[in-house]
């Protein structure tokens, strides 16, 4: 197995991992949540600043592995700017592919198509999973 | 068979022959050839133990006690005579102290929901320490939470040692149960056993040892320990998943009342209650893993084959090779005590900026299988600061090839993340 | 591969193809081809159940859950897997509904030590019935005395029924739990559980189905039974000893509390206290059975094949025709309802002034494997009058010759105690 | 195998069990027992009258298999009249034997080979041995 193409870590995923977009914390945030997966001590905290149900500004403060690290950079350029209902439609969808209930990645979804070697390898389609789980349970914060 | 003369300086060539005795290492993985350093986690198993699974199956199999018929008395045979072997194998003095479990875990449960909540209350003490796995750690806080018994956690040190003078200091007279592990599964490092349960006992403790890792290791000799409980699991030592063993001293085993009940374990039934047998059948409640126990005597028979102490130093020579060469690789930090005297068969590390399951994985790609994550063991992660290392383990069909693998492999790992 | 039609004009010959799938049928016994009737106690393997088991330690062991090596990937799938075909058999909306335990005893168990304990409190009833297992006995007897609830037996009819209004004359607001057998392991009794299951629940009460002995002989349903927990184990039902399994509705899984605590059940362990993980990892402490566990969907995959359907109407089809044989030898009394409608694949009798021990010692001595004994049913031998009985029980590869090879062997019974 | 000859129920056993010697209950015994195997549901009471210290008459009733009926008759004859001690350890060593810890029979026990059969079944070995546990167990009666 060539050590740069194909597999899990391909090139965008490094790439993804060592220089992740959107990181660090919105200030002020209006949506705001943990996910964790204690068993590899994976952690992650999203906050978003939400404006007439648009994710204005995202982003993520990650402490886990390479996937879950680019899974999270990937996700945040996919909904920035989406609308949070739509944005977490195309979670559930993103899930459903990963968890092998769907095939195929819709349109919307094919900058992640670097994450879907990650279903391959069950134990670490949570790491890919993570980010959106935070998303779905994100609620507004401080109030 | 297994090589019969491994002395301490135990040369490559000469274990070397087990390999082929273990079908699975034909194995291609990624198209890479199979080097399993995840032993602490479960051994493979050589033709022999396979075969004694098949040979039940086609041959003798019954289902235990209570039948006349020619196949249940040899079925009946298998499981109780495979109960002897495990007695003469840990110097237990005789086939009645060996209780049939699941595993490690379901013995160490036995011991907590029997004894222990039976003989626990409110202001008594258990000790225990942070390297001890959760199965030794869970079942005692289930115990304690129902009978208000307090737990303490002798620390560790940062060299990956059970503090000896903090452990001293936790026992009082209130210390009614002292349980440790003979052997860390993250760390490797082997406890003074013998001088610790000493001490326990002084003060009027009882004892268990977790043997999961320690048994498929090193000679364990429960007579010589003293222990009152000693658990360990066949799927750790070259046997099935599905068999463990509980070890006790038998006027306790009698002391003690079933946990689970159900046919095989009683005498008489009537509508209001009922009778026990004897242990250790009062302990063995439905059918047993009958298959699993023969195969269990057959893992033995191939480690007594070897010799416990031959196991041991071949372990020693592995750990001390594995050691130096992780101490060359760049970019690796390796825990524990980096001291094969005391420690055994097992080493914890991480490579540097790169998550263990990240490691791990690309490791994997190249056929190196080793574990990364907390192991089974959060308080010693959070002792040793980290969420999660690699661990690699070895069994007696490792190499120094299989270390060379590694190293390998981990400048694999450091290329991808460079 | 098992024959496929065995329609309810089921021919001898058609389902014997699958004795050549049996590699213990090749046995010979005392110079005698092994007749094998005692599948109540637990039933023989095919090879493809046999090849599993070495599959996966030839080619898949490893540890599940918690390690990404391509191993241990395998073998989690292969054991997630097994849960998901075994919950698909069973008629179950989930795979998180099912459990993997040793076997019925310990499922049985579970459901009395975390469920009953939590729920029972004195001045509350358990109904039970005269004709279960001490597995479905003994652990309510237990959870009992904890707890102060009582236990009620339903009667058993002469003719081996149980007593239906004496059943419904036990219900009441107070009874809280009522576990009985689908499948008497003795006389092979259905009972009409459907109906009782709907009378229980009407009343409020919890219902647990030992499927031990039904699971294996005819479809059960658990979304048809509507039964909150369903107990089987898998070596009845051509699976290897030491896997079995618990059913329960989704939940009340959810809301039960763990028994065993350790590896594998948590997901944060901290000094004070751990973390449940979600049923059903909940309750699986330890490495569970990981081979059983995918020998188990083996098993499954063989009767599927033939269809639950076909083995049900093959055993009642062996069943008339032995109990017609059996009403034609001399000085035999068969217990039990006589009549394959209501008479599953299990039949008791007794060799006039014949102890059952010296009966079924002398029929080894021919071949044929039976058990005499209580079969761990001393509240249902008091009631037919007798301290043991012979019985003899059929499985899949059984056919009319095994059952005039029995006959064969009484006939030399009563020459030997002539 | 034939029928009739060699296996556990040679015609010696047979006989005996058909025929127990010494049956029924010592009246007035001094001596008396009961033992039982739950798991086969054989039962056994053993009485005899003690003079000093020689079991100047023993008997049992037995309800059980056909070894252990055979059993009882035939260990009667062997320790009527015989001191109740040395009677004891005749039980241990017939016990030595059919536990394998022993290989051969005494001359004194001579009377009990065709019991010896017996233990190349583990399961039935009890029955071969239960009349000697109640001489082991048996206490004196009525006092
Ligand atoms: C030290 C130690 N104790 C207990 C266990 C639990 O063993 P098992 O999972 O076989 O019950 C393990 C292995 O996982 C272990 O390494
Ligand atoms: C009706 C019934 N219930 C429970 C059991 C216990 O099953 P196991 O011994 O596999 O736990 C059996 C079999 O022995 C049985 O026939």
């Amino acid at each position: 197995m060539d050590e740069d193409k194909g597999g899990l870590y391909r090139a965008v995923i490094l790439e993804h991992a060592k220089n992740p977009r959107n990181s660090g914390r919105v200030e002020n945030p209006t949506l705001q949540a943990r996910a964790s997966n204690p068993l590899c001590g994976d952690e992650l905290e999203l906050t978003a600043s939400l404006e007439g149900g648009i994710l204005a500004d995202i982003r993520f403060q990650v402490r886990g592995c390479a996937i879950v690290t680019a899974a999270a950079s990937l996700m945040s350029q996919v909904v920035q700017g989406q609308d949070l209902e739509v944005a977490r439609v195309l979670g559930r969808t993103f899930a459903g592919v990963m968890e092998g209930e769907a095939s195929d990645l819709p349109a919307d979804l094919a900058a992640l198509e670097p994450l879907v070697e990650v279903k391959k390898h069950r134990s670490r389609i949570k790491c890919a999973l993570l980010p959106w789980y935070a998303l779905a349970d994100a609620e507004g914060a401080g109030g | 068979m297994p090589a019969g003369s491994c002395s301490s300086d135990v040369g490559a060539m000469e274990i070397n022959a087990n390999r082929a005795d273990f079908p699975i290492l034909q194995r291609e993985i990624n198209g890479h050839p199979l080097t399993y350093l995840d032993n602490a986690a479960t051994t493979q198993k050589p033709r022999s133990v396979i075969q004694a699974i098949t040979r039940f199956y086609e041959q003798h199999n019954a289902n235990v006690h209570r039948a006349v018929h020619t196949l249940s008395e040899e079925a009946t045979a298998l499981y109780e005579d495979a109960r002897a072997k495990v007695a003469r194998f840990i110097g237990a003095p005789s086939a009645r102290c060996i209780v049939f479990t699941r595993g490690t875990t379901e013995a160490i449960n036995l011991v907590a929901q029997s004894w222990a909540r039976a003989h626990l209350t409110a202001g008594n003490e258990i000790v225990l320490s942070e390297m001890e796995h959760h199965s030794n750690i869970v079942p005692w806080q289930m115990v304690a939470r129902e009978t208000g018994a307090a737990i303490r956690y002798a620390r560790v040190t940062p060299r990956g040692l059970l503090d000896r003078k903090h452990f001293s200091s936790l026992l009082n007279k209130n210390t009614r149960l002292v349980a440790l592990t003979h052997t860390s599964n993250v760390l490797g490092t082997v406890n003074p056993l013998r001088d610790m349960i000493s001490e326990a006992h002084d003060l009027g403790a009882v004892v268990l040892v977790d043997g999961a890792q320690g048994v498929p290791r090193a000679p364990v000799d429960v007579a010589a320990l003293d222990c009152e409980f000693l658990a360990f699991s066949g799927h750790k030592m070259l046997a099935p998943t599905g068999i463990g063993v509980l070890y006790a001293k038998e006027h306790i085993l009698a002391s003690m009342e079933p946990v689970q009940g159900g046919g095989g374990m009683i005498t008489r039934v009537e509508e209001a209650g009922a009778e026990w047998m004897e242990p250790p059948w009062r302990f063995e409640a439905g059918t047993p893993n009958i298959a699993g126990a023969a195969a269990l005597a057959t893992a033995v028979d191939y480690l007594t084959a070897i010799g416990m102490a031959e196991v041991q130093a071949w372990e020693a020579s592995l750990t001390e090779y594995a050691l130096a060469a992780l101490d060359q690789a760049p970019g690796i930090t390796v825990f524990g005590p980096r001291d094969s005297l005391i420690q055994s068969g097992v080493i914890a590390f991480n490579a540097d900026g790169v998550h263990p399951h990240d490691a791990a994985q690309i490791l994997d790609e190249v056929g190196v299988a080793v574990r990364g994550g907390h192991h089974c063991c959060q308080l010693l992660m959070r002792r040793l600061g980290v969420p999660a290392v690699l661990r690699a383990s070895f069994s007696v069909y490792n190499d120094q090839g299989d270390v060379e693998r590694l190293i390998g492999g981990l400048e694999r790992v450091a290329r991808v993340f460079r």
